[in-house]
């Protein structure tokens, strides 16, 4: 596949990470957080972490949207679910995120009709072909899926069709990465910056980070290589005692980002003054709601959801996860009591989830992975 | 969840000029093209899509510039292997 | 280091607890335990196995070995609830024929008899029945076997899904007691007979929800023959399965646990077609993980994978086949994935199958 | 008389009519498909025997007789749907064991071996997924027979009714080829094993519709034992049937169709229990056609009849066996009733069943 | 079963044959009709006319309401379950009968619901049940039936049940008679009465028969000694030389009804100025609809039914089989292009359709009876 | 369609005088009484059903003197036979 495979190149893989050890200074330890969970994804998918030194710690950053969802929100998902007529459509990443009383495959097994969309524009699809049932959309994710969900709306109010509405859960990448910057309990040397993020609000709004908290950014696309030569062009940054914001995934991300997209946006959806991050806490000015404007297609002012705040279970410790203080082995029910059958914490549920990613995937330590080779 | 996947356009449908067909590796699919500019994309471009939207024009300089970098160094650290096998048989 | 030997006693630990016998957590059934993946095994393990444990069930092969009389027989069974009905390559017909043919023949049996039992929706169309029929002999002609036994049930409109089909299978078992993923040993080669991912991917877009198009068709096909070639030039041949629900992870792991060994496998030998790869990205999925209802998987003594290659590949069925890994002794009971990228991973169960109902 | 003869000729154009292999007319599948009756074997002739056809499907025993090696082997399958899935006396779980163990018995085999096929649908409460396999295994143990291998299939919710099971048994042939339909001839007696249509009513009323309050339970059983016992006392037993779906008026039509004999009844010798007559009675339906799941039907050489008749009530589930009729060799393929009122009608095949969904 | 058992007693059955067989004038013909098709079920269903001799011959009556329903109203009834939202109720009987295009079980695989009930009254359980839903009972019946669809309107209308209605197909036995009684091709000697219709309507609508007519006629109750009871008095009456009206079943009907059922069915229904009968065409004032206070439960009204009248197949002959004029077997295409599985004509559909009956239990020859006794 | 069974009252339901349990041969259910006269049924007595409702009730005099009648016959009948039997042997 073109624009995949070249950078799944273990040769080049190989060169990069040689270049990176050369740069490692000895006895100092690295840390740079990936802030997007498709990063994480792809680290543990791939095994990057089998090219880098021990030296170098990959941290794992709140930036898998379907992880920092609240519980509370969850239930009233479910909540809008279990209204007659109603029919929910939502990624196929929510359907196993636990709320307090079980997820969306649970609730579905109750009686509701929650089903799995590709693009939230299937679910206009479905609102025209079930004219008798009200199809609510549960929104997730970053400025990256907004877009999508905003020219949903967009196409439903020109469209006219009455029987849809979505259920706005938008958050923002940049307030996220603020409060991890301002946690004591942290030192990162460097950010691998959300690439698909990036495509819609463009490098300029990570300059923040360069410029005031003095740390290096490299924007990175999603292929194993993309990964490692962001971590090269971060220990140059850092070998050579700059701290900027750069840019190595210029083929896709332009420096601007997409206007057209922050548009359709600013259109339908405005911040809200506060929203709950799961382990994170509320983070004012984080997330999206739907414009009064576009009242209609607000889920949330439909139905009255319940909006009960639920604390996470005890034994979660998902928010040090979020914020790189833990290592996912290190909760103390990693893989035993939390694991992606039973998750007690989000971040088990999603394929891009630090807990997730590691268990699935980098369950097994490297001494054992250099003895395992096929011959 | 902000998987994104890169496609090339086949055709611009002509009855909606928002969608076009893309293939992904000899699958094809209508994606909605509203988010980028009108007339940026065209057959034979490359983008990436998320969720039933391309979010961006692949940049094919940029791709050919940076690929020319990794294999820049790619090369020249197969050479040092090399070399060095060498140098070791000797 | 102090870090590297915490962390391998949390995995320890979690490797401890993953092999105690699993329970169901759930109230209800979801489609989860349908999906060939963790939470069915728990609800195989821990309701049924708990239930009618005896030790031809408890082996969990693909067919259950038994003696009448003298002779060894294989027994299978497998339902069908594939949506669509007729999908590319094949129907719902066929494949409960091919299906069970298979569970048979990856057993080391000459398939011989099936049954055939019918839940019918009220209001199915009959042609669609009378199709779905000449499906099933065609593919049973082609298998060499007989359906000598059927039942038919109609249940009221909304009760099921048009048509679901069981078959079930006796064949003569060729070498007994010798195959089965208990035999499974480090060292032995790890085989697939061709591209994976082809059906599941293939009625998943026969949906016609997704808006995908795509040049598949299902590999639905009979391996009996495939299995007796490869049998006759490979008597080092230690287990086989069909890479159905689950696709080939699935079963990876299954033979990982019963042998308790790692299975190690390379990423970038394993077959996979383009559009599957094409799809398969779109969608999110890996296609290890989806079925295919004609390519097998075959565990071989190390020094005889050349020759079952060959073997497999003389075949009509088996021209791809591929030797995609290796079983070594450690980590037991997981499977490895040595990444095209270079890198090493885990390949776990999944714990639901991301496409429902393709078989 | 000139009328008499007329009629006689319409008559005999009739049967010539009825023994034309059948059609289905209907586009769609009725629950009449499903019945036991006329619609049903129409189907299975006119569909899946025109298909599949084969020696031992042909015969449409209960179970087939087939050989591997030198074994005589029994093999039968049924899908149960019944609804409510659980019942004063029984659940959906024994009726299936219970239900191919009697297949295989009175196919004059010995069960040995059974498969279980899940479908279940999402949201089914694991309780009662729990409760039905505890009594499969159950009913398996006091059948003497393993449930040796099994699938599970689980679809969205509204594509099944909580639970579909399918058994399939696989048991070895006592008296290899002696058996059948076929083999029944004038002079012959009838026997039935006890009351009939206990269960059909039972979950009639358990479905709570019709608010009829009756002490009824199912008759479900196994009737392995019992037909070992008959079968040991009676050399001259020819064929025996488990009146299930259709019940014994069903039975009776499908041996004399098959035997080209007459089978006539008396009626006042049929037991029925006094609770199934009256449900019988407001519902306008004959016991005749009700399913029981424990009770037989035996045809036997008549100078046996009363051997038989001894070993039947000899057997804890025999007590209640009644001689109910006579086989006579006219008029051909009819079952004749002679009424407790003196007179004599026909019993034909019902076209659908009066009580869908009981097994 | 008291009141059942008593009256299959074969040794007072042979009594009564005999005393019959003693009445018979030699060389003389005698044809007594049973208005009734649970009489014509019974007759066919116990073998009674084993019992009779030869000279007398039994003549199936239009007393089969499932019978004389025509094409059109199935066709009407399949209209109605056709609209979004409606739930059929229906007794089994009419669940087999053919309309011009199939069904009712074919209309079900087709995508209706028309459910089965015993008792019209399931029909409004059913109503509370599916508030959503409209449930429409399909009423037919004669004047046993009628009160019972009475009841059930009025209770609906006590309990103010709005979704709720019924089509009614109530029809009256009486006007039926004198078409029989009017038609010339035919020749009857006397009538056994319909015994459950005579509990409604008591014995004085049936005076003008033995009046008028010259007629016997016996109202009969529904065991075969019954039947045979009442021949028994019909042949008294012609050695007699009498027409009068009796009553054999007076342990169950009262000379004068049931005016309680009388008043329910005066109070909601009315007579149509004329209703088709299949196979006897339009017959005046022989039919009940709903009256028009109780609009609100009439589904002719609710649902804009097409009402086409539907031409009866050319191959049936059920109009003659209906008026006695031919036998079922006379009759061209029974038993082999008209059978219960693929019926043309409504008598065979119903169990008590003359036709059905004759198939089902009566379908060989009295002197093949003979030889088919068992040891 | 005009089946009537004959079942005997065993209770007037307290909270709905007009339905009634009745006993069918050992099957119970709860019928409507509402076409007859108020306070003619009471339990004992027996009443003819159709379709949920009791249509009659039986008058068990009338019963009596009918079947007094249909057995005299037959014993009559059965005599005359049983006569002409012997009179044959002999
Ligand atoms: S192991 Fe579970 S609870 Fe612990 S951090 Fe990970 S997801 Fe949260
Ligand atoms: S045989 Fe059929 S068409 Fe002819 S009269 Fe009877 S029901 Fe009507
Ligand atoms: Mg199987
Ligand atoms: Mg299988
Ligand atoms: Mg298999
Ligand atoms: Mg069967
Ligand atoms: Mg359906
Ligand atoms: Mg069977
Ligand atoms: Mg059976
Ligand atoms: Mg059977
Ligand atoms: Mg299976
Ligand atoms: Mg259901």
């Amino acid at each position: 596949m073109r624009f995949v495979d070249e950078y799944r190149d273990a040769s080049q893989a190989r060169a990069l990470a040689a270049k990176i050890a050369g740069l490692c200074e000895p006895g100092r330890e690295y840390k740079f957080m990936e802030v997007c969970g498709g990063h994480t994804h792809t680290i543990y998918k791939h095994g990057l972490e089998d090219y880098l030194p021990e030296s170098i710690t990959l941290v794992h950053g709140p930036g898998c949207p379907v992880c920092v969802i609240p519980m509370g929100r969850i239930d009233d998902a479910i909540h809008i679910a279990r209204q007659p007529g109603v029919l929910m459509t939502s990624f196929g990443d929510m359907m196993r995120v636990p709320g307090s009383d079980g997820n969306f495959f649970d609730s579905n097994a109750e009686g509701t009709n929650i089903r799995m969309v590709y693009s939230p524009l299937d679910s206009l699809k479905i609102a025209r072909q079930n004219p008798d049932q009200q199809v609510v959309f549960m929104a997730i994710g970053f400025e990256t899926t907004a877009p999508s969900t905003a020219m949903t709306v967009l196409r439903a109010a020109k469209e006219g069709i009455e029987n849809f509405s979505v259920f706005c859960n938008h958050i923002t990448i940049i307030p996220a990465i603020k409060a991890i910057l301002d946690s004591p309990d942290l030192r990162l040397d460097g950010f691998i910056g959300p690439g698909h993020v990036s495509t819609v609000i463009g490098c300029r709004p990570y300059e923040f980070i360069a410029r005031d908290y003095g740390k290096p950014i490299v924007v990175a696309g999603f292929e194993p290589l993309d990964i490692l030569q962001s971590i090269y062009m971060l220990m140059v940054q850092l070998h050579d005692g700059r701290s900027e914001v750069e840019n190595q995934y210029s083929r896709v991300v332009p420096w601007e980002g997409n206007l057209t997209a922050l548009r359709a946006i600013a259109e339908t959806m405005e911040l809200r003054p506060y929203f709950e991050w799961r382990g994170l806490g509320f983070i004012s000015h984080s997330a999206l709601q739907v414009r009064s404007k576009y009242a209609r297609f607000d889920a949330e002012l439909q139905y009255n959801v319940p909006g009960v705040r639920v604390a996470d279970p005890k034994a979660c410790q998902c928010g040090e996860v979020l914020k790189g203080v833990l290592k996912p082995w290190e909760c103390k029910v990693f893989g035993t009591a939390c694991t992606p059958e039973t998750p007690i914490g989000t971040c088990m549920v999603s394929p891009e989830g630090a807990c997730a990613a590691y268990y699935n995937f980098g369950r097994f330590t490297r001494t054992r992975v250099r003895e395992a080779s096929i011959s | 969840m902000c998987l994104g996947i890169p496609g090339e356009v086949i055709e611009i449908l002509s009855d909606r000029p928002d969608l076009a067909r893309v293939d992904v590796s000899g699958v094809k699919r209508a994606i909605n093209i509203g988010l980028l500019d009108e007339g940026e994309v065209k057959p034979g471009d490359w983008v990436l899509i998320h969720v039933g939207f391309a979010l961006s024009k692949i940049d094919e300089d940029e791709a050919r510039a940076a690929m020319e970098f990794l294999e820049g160094i790619g090369k020249a650290y197969e050479d040092e292997i090399a070399a060095l096998r060498e140098s070791q048989i000797l | 280091m102090t870090m590297s030997t915490r962390e391998q006693e949390v995995l320890d630990r979690i490797e401890r607890v993953r092999k105690r016998r699993p329970k169901v957590k759930e109230e209800r059934i979801t489609l989860a335990h349908g999906s060939g993946g963790k939470a069915t095994q728990t609800l195989i393990e821990a309701v049924f196995l708990d239930a009618f444990s005896n030790p031809m069930l408890d082996r969990l092969e693909d067919a259950a070995e038994l003696s009448v009389n003298e002779t060894r027989l294989a027994l299978t069974t497998d339902s069908f609830v594939v949506s669509p009905l007729f999908f590319p390559g094949g129907n719902i017909g066929d494949l409960a024929v091919n299906g069970t043919v298979n569970d048979l023949a990856v057993s080391g049996a000459k398939p011989l008899y099936l049954t055939a039992g019918f839940i019918l929706e009220e209001g199915f169309p009959v042609a669609d029945l009378i199709r779905i029929v000449a499906s099933m002999k065609a593919a049973a002609d082609a298998a060499g076997v007989s359906i000598v036994t059927g039942d038919t049930k109609v249940v009221q409109r909304g009760k099921a899904d048009g048509c679901y089909i069981n078959t079930a299978g006796v064949g003569v078992v060729r070498c007994p007691g010798r195959l089965g993923a208990a035999t499974v040993q480090p060292g032995d080669a790890v085989l697939v007979s061709g591209s994976i991912g082809d059906h599941g991917v293939t009625v998943m877009l026969a949906r016609g929800e997704l808006d995908i198009e795509a040049d598949l068709v299902s590999d639905t096909a009979p391996v009996h023959d495939l299995v007796a070639t490869l049998l006759a030039a490979t008597p080092g041949v230690r287990a086989m399965r069909d890479a159905t629900r689950g696709g080939v992870a699935t079963i990876l792991n299954e033979v990982a646990k019963a042998a308790d060994v790692a299975v190690v496998v390379d990423e970038d030998k394993v077959p996979v077609g383009t559009e599957v790869r094409g799809a398969s990205e779109l969608l999110g999925i890996d296609p290890l993980y989806v079925a295919c209802e004609g390519r097998i998987v075959v565990f071989v003594a190390g020094a005889e994978a050349e020759t079952a290659l060959d073997a497999l590949r003389s075949h009509p069925l088996g021209r791809e086949a591929a030797l995609i890994g290796r079983v070594k002794a450690d980590p037991p009971g997981l499977v490895l994935l040595n990444t095209t990228f270079g890198g090493t991973r885990i390949c776990d169960l999944l714990v639901g199958d991301p496409l429902p109902r393709i078989c």
